[in-house]
């Protein structure tokens, strides 16, 4: 039990981080009537799954937990020293185009956003469905 | 069999094609609008009369065109045979005599849109012939549901509610029984990988499990419910709202015969005779006809409106032609074959004579009628002419296929079936000959004689009774032998001698 | 290195290029943001068949950004499956771009022009993007272009849009992080991100399960994107109240590209024998089976005439997603393998496209959005309605329009699975397609107009000049689009070879091992 | 490179995403945001991510931060009370 | 939070810090986007930029703002941008008369040594990129910015 508790709790606890990063990004972006949290819950989402995506880089946290051999993906002058790992850069870098994009559909959600509020004077879900449906009914 | 490429059968189909759309282009000017269908009506005529003196000399031959390749072994491809002749020159011939009694009553009810009406006439017969033409099964599902496109704007013609309704029943069965065709054809595709018609047919026992033949053939009969079997007829008598030279023409000859021709390439060309007894579908579909026969004939007991009373006559004269081929036997085919063309004239004769006089006197029920036959004697006489043949009397040719489906229930040794027969021919006696006592020696009232006090009820215009007149004729001319029943009768031979088992 | 060979790459880079040379150009000149637009699209057209005959001629095409080897670089790889696509995205935009000119010059205020087209063009390089892309975190990155502009693009006009793309947006977003998510657990198993190399590497995982939840968190990505039921719920609004030329582009190919990155992920990345391995495509089948019917009766329902065409979109992602459902338990020739997905991706984009077009059409000239505002208009707008007629009797099935070709094809596929469940949906299927757009064509033609009543006899006659038809350019894309309908049916049942239509299906099918025609 | 401070940053950042998620006054949550995306980049620092840190910290934790807070001021500032 | 619409008042504090913070920002920014060695980080040196631009505008208003960089550039400054990295790369195709592929920048060295800075070559190559993108990231969110904060609530008062 504990052995099982080390290897799949302890040792991965980057991942259930993630993992619950993701949830309650999710559980926002869903539940959330007021659409600057939906957002905000959309936002925490994409970063769980960047947090997932560097953790998958990161050789040491899953071979012995405890010291992490891996260093930064950097480039010494003298070259690199006998005994470390670098990190995984290619993760890295997909995660950089990811914070790009993750920024532009800030960017659109929140230009949406303001412009919702200048036609239905609230950013509030059940509200502004309600006024849609008064619309309807004209 | 010999069989000789010609490009005729497409050009038989390209004279209503190309008149469509030059009605289309003259819109504004009736008189040339009118001009093209009358001339296509005519060219169409020509063409396949030309193909009709080929085919007879031809001792079974056929006349095939393919167009182009659609699927492997499948070609968009026209096969005039024997049979299929007899309904294409049956739609041809009765496309000019309605395109004149069409003038006739759409200008004198001076209806509306009567542009739209031409161009899907037009295009209803290049369904038509389409399908009497068409070489395989999947030719014959485009046209097929051309014919059924084409319909709809005639029978929702009025724009009543009564009409819209009318034709949204009409999509609904007819379209939906487009899908079950398509799907039987293509599963018989994938079973014997083409769809080709051919004399003895092309499915054999051992295609499939006995089980799935029987149930392919139902899909196919439920995929020709315009031949208006029961209970899948409804949608015929509801039709009855279209302009009456639509119900003359589509719903006596083109649509329903359509479908009752599909169903007759199914048992002699797909199943074949042999297989068709084999799996004992002949009883299935004699039930059905019988069944159909009988109560139609006894629905249209019950009806007052003219139309709709001719709308269950067709719907049980039908059956006799399914009858006829389910009997598997070469007198019975032999008579349902000749019923195409017969029938045809016949029915034709009495809606154009409903249609005349709705147009002379504005009435519709048959209660209205009476003594009509003094003032409008020409149209009443074509009336009975019509009547005795739906009976099966001499001197009209309902008379000739009867005898044939007679012999044929003889031939297959079933005193049941030509029981059903004479209980069918004593009803549409039933039906039919108090119409014709009425108008002739019913008294009519004052005001009835006058058109509501309004004007004088005379005959029709001669653009309407001339076309009547003829087909009358012409319904009298096959029953005694002469050159042109003659070429009827070997054609309806040809044919028979050709299915091999029967 | 040929000169076609550099066309993929340069269809996308050069359509960003112009996209920013809109905004620049519209510094300058507004009215020639359009015209830059449809000559760029127009020129990349001729690329895209450029390279779908180089495709089919020579072979596939292999593109390496950078010169750099994959895995290590970003691969472009054109085989007949996206060169097919390609062709049908270019067109179609084309068509709607011609459209938009006018539509939008009614509709949307001068100053927003511009971005309009900047963003136009992007959308176009984006799904160019998507489609020729070998690299699966590269298709990431390009839905995401395609998927902003396409937020931006719907929010245009302002008023309720905005909602509708704001539910886009969320949903779309939680959409392609879960794809995102399937590739990280991809990447974590088979440490490359190239298509063809996790081919390569992933048999040996078969039985991983970290497989298996990468492909269902793929498949769940895709199927909000695709609007696959039960997570279309950002479909209708989007659809009905966007520009008219957008709700084409978003019916017509934004959909349909996502189902073509879930196939090309399904069977380029995965293959058959590991989609054998579970009961995927067999439910897969039974959502699109169950798509196919909601989709129609809640159609039925409407009465805004653009929200009923989105219905109907659902239901017809339906059929490209039963055909390719039942693409592995097909096996033989001709009809088997992805053939009727494939027909119907192009089908669906020039039925619905026209359709939508059409519906703008009547908000441009009469602002009718809903049906019982169209009495009598067929009469009105001759062409425009008449285009409705045949892009509706095409969704219907009548002969020998494309719908008719879907169907045969779909049927072929069912005979072949042995499934005659599904021939049952199709039939109601189309009977529930008959009711709802039969209903509108009544509308045009049979019922008289209100202001005129029965007095058609001078409509008939009129004048020729009376007649209330749409400006040219938007008549141009709704025509052609519709006779499209009725000349695609034909080349499609009569296999062309100069058109090439069967060579491509059949070259699709070979590469994912789905059974080969020989004639 | 240290367990214990792994540990707490992946606590302040459940803290601070649950936190963000919850409060009712929107700039509070919007700060609360950019403060866990700047213990995120922290956290990717730990793991070796320089770039990907470096990033996040100018991007995340401060431009969409500005861009939030720059749309908050035309909007209502308080999530209402759910029921 | 918002000048404009309180009556935009001066804030002593926050003024005399951005005047301080700003050029630092501006120049760490430039060092972000060009690095030391030719390699650098486009993105988020246009983000830093992008942020000091914010930063001065919060602090003096959008009149002061407007002085230092017009709005109106932004469109000229995405577009320079794009053209910068997207041009490097369809440039490789163009001199290689389409034999190599787009972004190989061994295509374009023939063009660094006419211009004889042949021993900077690739790093120059980079430089472009990195820069081509930091601009246009800048513009896009000094732009996104107006857009968001101000931009609409002026054209109604104009109006």
């Amino acid at each position: 039990m504990l052995e099982w508790f080390v290897q799949e709790v302890f040792e991965k606890y980057n991942f259930w981080t993630a993992i619950f990063i993701i949830l309650i990004g999710i559980y926002a972006t869903i539940a959330k009537g007021n659409l600057l949290k939906k957002l905000i819950g959309l936002s925490i989402f994409q970063t769980g799954i960047f947090l997932f995506y560097i953790s998958l880089g990161d050789i040491g946290s899953l071979a012995n937990w405890g010291l992490r051999t891996a260093t930064p993906p950097i480039l010494w002058e003298e070259g690199v020293e006998l005994g470390y790992v670098y990190a995984n850069p290619l993760p890295h870098v997909l995660m950089l185009t990811g914070i790009v994009v993750s920024a532009a559909t800030t960017g659109v959600a929140l230009a949406l956003v303001v412009r919702m509020y200048q036609e239905y004077g609230t950013i509030e879900e059940d509200e502004i469905m309600r006024k849609e449906m008064e619309l309807d009914q004209r | 069999m010999i069989e000789i490429e010609s490009i005729r059968p497409v050009l038989a189909l390209l004279c209503p094609l190309t008149a469509a759309f030059l009605i289309l282009a003259s819109r504004n000017h009736p008189n040339i609008r009118e001009s093209w269908t009358m001339i296509a009506s005519v060219m169409q005529f020509l063409v396949v009369l030309s193909m009709l003196l080929i085919v007879k000399d031809l001792e079974g031959g056929v006349i095939t065109y393919s167009i182009f390749n659609m699927l492997p072994g499948v070609d968009l491809a026209f096969k005039v045979d024997a049979f299929g002749l007899l309904f294409a020159i049956t739609s041809a011939s009765l496309w000019i005599l309605v395109s004149s009694y069409s003038i006739g009553y759409m200008r004198s009810l001076h209806e509306h849109a009567q542009t739209r009406y031409y161009f899907c006439f037009a295009f209803a017969i290049l369904g038509a012939e389409g399908v009497a033409m068409s070489a395989n099964l999947l030719t014959m599902f485009i046209f097929y549901e051309i014919l059924t496109v084409a319909t709809y704007p005639l029978v929702a013609h009025d724009q009543t509610e009564e009409a819209l309704f009318a034709g949204r029943k009409y999509l609904a069965y007819l379209l939906t029984s487009g899908v079950f065709f398509l799907a039987a054809s293509l599963i018989t595709y994938s079973l014997v990988g083409t769809t080709d018609f051919r004399n003895g047919g092309i499915l054999t026992i051992d295609a499939a499990s006995r089980s799935a033949l029987m149930v392919l053939f139902v899909l196919f009969l439920l995929g020709f419910m315009k031949s208006a079997w029961m209970p899948f007829h409804s949608w015929l008598p509801t039709a009855m709202a279209a302009p009456t030279p639509v119900s003359a023409l589509l719903h006596a000859v083109a649509v329903v015969k359509a479908g009752v021709f599909g169903i007759v390439r199914i048992v002699c060309y797909i199943y074949g005779v042999d297989l068709m007894s084999q799996l004992g579908l002949g009883i299935l579909l004699a039930s059905i006809a019988s069944f159909t026969m009988i109560t139609a004939s006894l629905f249209a007991i019950a009806q007052d409106n003219l139309k709709r009373r001719l709308a269950y006559s067709t719907i049980s004269q039908l059956s006799y032609i399914l009858f006829g081929v389910a009997l598997l036997k070469p007198m019975g085919v032999t008579g349902a074959m000749l019923h195409i063309p017969f029938h045809g004239f016949m029915k034709i004769t009495l809606f154009l004579c409903a249609g005349s006089i709705m147009v002379a006197s504005g009435k519709k029920n048959i209660s209205e009628l009476a003594g009509i036959g003094r003032i409008m004697p020409f149209t009443m006489f074509a009336f009975t002419v019509g009547a005795i043949g739906m009976a099966g009397a001499p001197p009209a040719c309902g008379f000739v296929s009867k005898w044939f489906l007679c012999m044929g229930t003889l031939e297959a040794e079933n005193l049941a079936l030509l029981a059903v027969i004479l209980i069918s021919s004593l009803l549409d006696v039933v039906y039919f000959f108090p119409i014709i006592y009425i108008a002739f020696f019913g008294k009519p009232k004052e005001a009835e004689l006058t058109n509501g006090g309004k004007r004088e009820i005379k005959e029709a215009s001669p653009f309407m009774v001339i076309p009547l007149t003829i087909t009358a004729i012409f319904s009298m001319v096959f029953c005694v032998p002469n050159p042109i029943s003659n070429v009827i009768i070997t054609l309806a031979k040809l044919a028979v001698s050709g299915l091999g088992g029967v | 290195m040929l000169l076609v060979e550099q066309f993929p790459v340069l269809i996308v880079t050069t359509g960003v290029f112009a996209g920013y040379t809109i905004l620049i150009a519209g510094l300058v000149n507004r009215k020639s943001c359009a015209y830059i637009f449809l000559s760029v699209v127009f020129s990349h057209l001729i690329m895209s068949l450029f390279i779908l005959h180089h495709v089919l001629t020579v072979g596939t095409i292999h593109y390496w950004l950078g010169g750099w080897r994959p895995p290590w670089g970003i691969e472009y790889v054109v085989d007949a499956l996206n060169a097919y696509i390609l062709v049908i995205v270019l067109f179609l935009s084309l068509m709607a771009g011609l459209y938009a000119k006018r539509y939008e010059e009614h509709k949307l205020e001068e100053r927003k022009h511009v971005t309009y087209f900047t963003l136009f063009q992007l959308l176009v390089a984006g799904l160019c993007g998507v489609v020729v892309t070998g690299d699966v975190f590269n298709m990431y990155v390009l839905s995401e272009i395609v998927a902003l502009t396409a937020y931006a693009l719907i929010a245009s006009p302002g008023g309720r849009t905005l909602k509708a793309s704001y539910n886009y947006l969320v949903m779309g977003s939680v959409g392609i992080c879960f794809y995102l998510l399937g590739i990280g657990f991809l990447y974590s198993v088979t440490g490359t991100l190239n298509m063809a190399d996790m081919r390569i590497l992933l048999p040996p995982l078969y039985q991983n399960r970290l497989v298996f939840v990468a492909y269902a968190l793929i498949l769940v990505g895709f199927s909000i994107k695709m609007a696959l039921i039960p997570l279309h719920t950002w479909l209708p609004d989007a659809h009905a109240f966007a520009p008219s030329e957008i709700s084409a582009m978003l019916s017509g190919i934004i959909i349909e590209v996502y189902t073509y990155a879930f196939i090309r992920i399904s069977f380029s990345v995965f293959t058959v024998d590991f989609l054998r391995l579970l009961p995927i495509f067999d439910i897969i089948s039974w959502i699109a089976a169950i798509a196919i019917i909601y989709g129609s009766v809640l159609a039925i329902a409407q009465i805004n005439l653009k929200r009923m065409l989105a219905y109907s979109s659902v239901s017809q992602m339906g059929y490209i997603m039963l055909g390719v459902g039942l693409s592995i338990s097909t096996r033989s020739a001709l009809w088997g393998g992805l053939t009727p997905a494939l027909m119907h991706i192009l089908n669906h984009a020039l039925m619905k496209g026209c359709l939508f077009l059409v519906a703008g059409a009547f908000i441009y000239k009469f602002n009718a959005w809903n049906i019982t505002d169209l009495r009598g208009l067929g009469r009105k707008m001759p062409w425009t309605c008449g285009a409705f007629v045949l892009a509706a009797i095409s969704m219907i099935g009548v002969p020998p329009s494309v719908g008719f070709v879907t169907k045969v094809y779909l049927i072929f596929a069912f005979v072949e699975a042995g499934n005659f469940i599904f021939m049952a949906i199709l039939l109601l299927s189309a009977l529930l397609n008959l009711v709802y757009f039969w209903r509108v064509i009544e509308i045009l033609y049979m019922r008289p107009g209100g202001e005129e009543g029965h007095s058609e006899h001078h409509a008939e006659h009129a004048a020729p000049g009376k007649s209330e038809e749409i400006p040219l350019f938007m008549l141009i894309p709704v025509v052609t689009l519709a006779s499209l309908c009725m000349i695609m049916g034909i080349v499609w049942l009569t296999e062309i070879p100069i058109v090439g239509a069967i060579p491509i299906l059949d070259n699709v099918n070979k590469l994912f091992g789905l059974g080969a025609y020989t004639p | 490179m240290i367990v214990p401070i792994d540990f707490v940053l992946l606590f302040f950042l459940l803290v601070t995403a649950i936190a963000a998620i919850t409060l009712k006054d929107l700039f509070a949550a919007i700060v609360l945001l950019g403060a866990y995306s700047f213990i995120m980049a922290n956290m990717w620092l730990q793991l070796g991510a320089s770039d990907v840190a470096f990033t996040e910290a100018a991007v995340g934790a401060g431009t969409s931060t500005a861009l939030m807070v720059a749309a908050l001021s035309r909007l209502s500032r308080k999530a209402r009370w759910e029921k | 939070m918002n000048p404009e619409s309180t009556g935009y008042k001066r804030d002593v504090i926050i003024q005399t810090t951005a005047k301080l913070m700003v050029p630092f920002i501006l120049v760490f920014g430039l060092y972000v986007m060009m690095g030391s060695e030719g390699t650098g980080g486009g993105f988020q040196g246009g983000c830093i930029l992008a942020a000091a631009y914010i930063l001065y505008v919060t602090a003096f208003g959008t009149e002061k703002g407007r002085v230092m960089m017009p709005e109106s550039w932004n469109t000229f400054f995405t577009s320079l941008g794009l053209y910068l990295y997207d041009g490097a790369g369809l440039v490789a195709i163009i001199l290689s008369l389409a034999a190599a592929q787009f972004l190989n920048y061994s295509a374009i060295w023939p063009l660094a040594n006419i211009l004889g800075i042949a021993e900077a070559r690739g790093y120059m190559v980079a430089f472009v990129v990195d820069v081509g993108i930091g601009i246009t990231v800048m513009a896009a969110f000094v732009s996104q910015f107006f857009d968001l904060a101000w931009k609409e609530k002026e054209e109604e008062k104009g109006e």
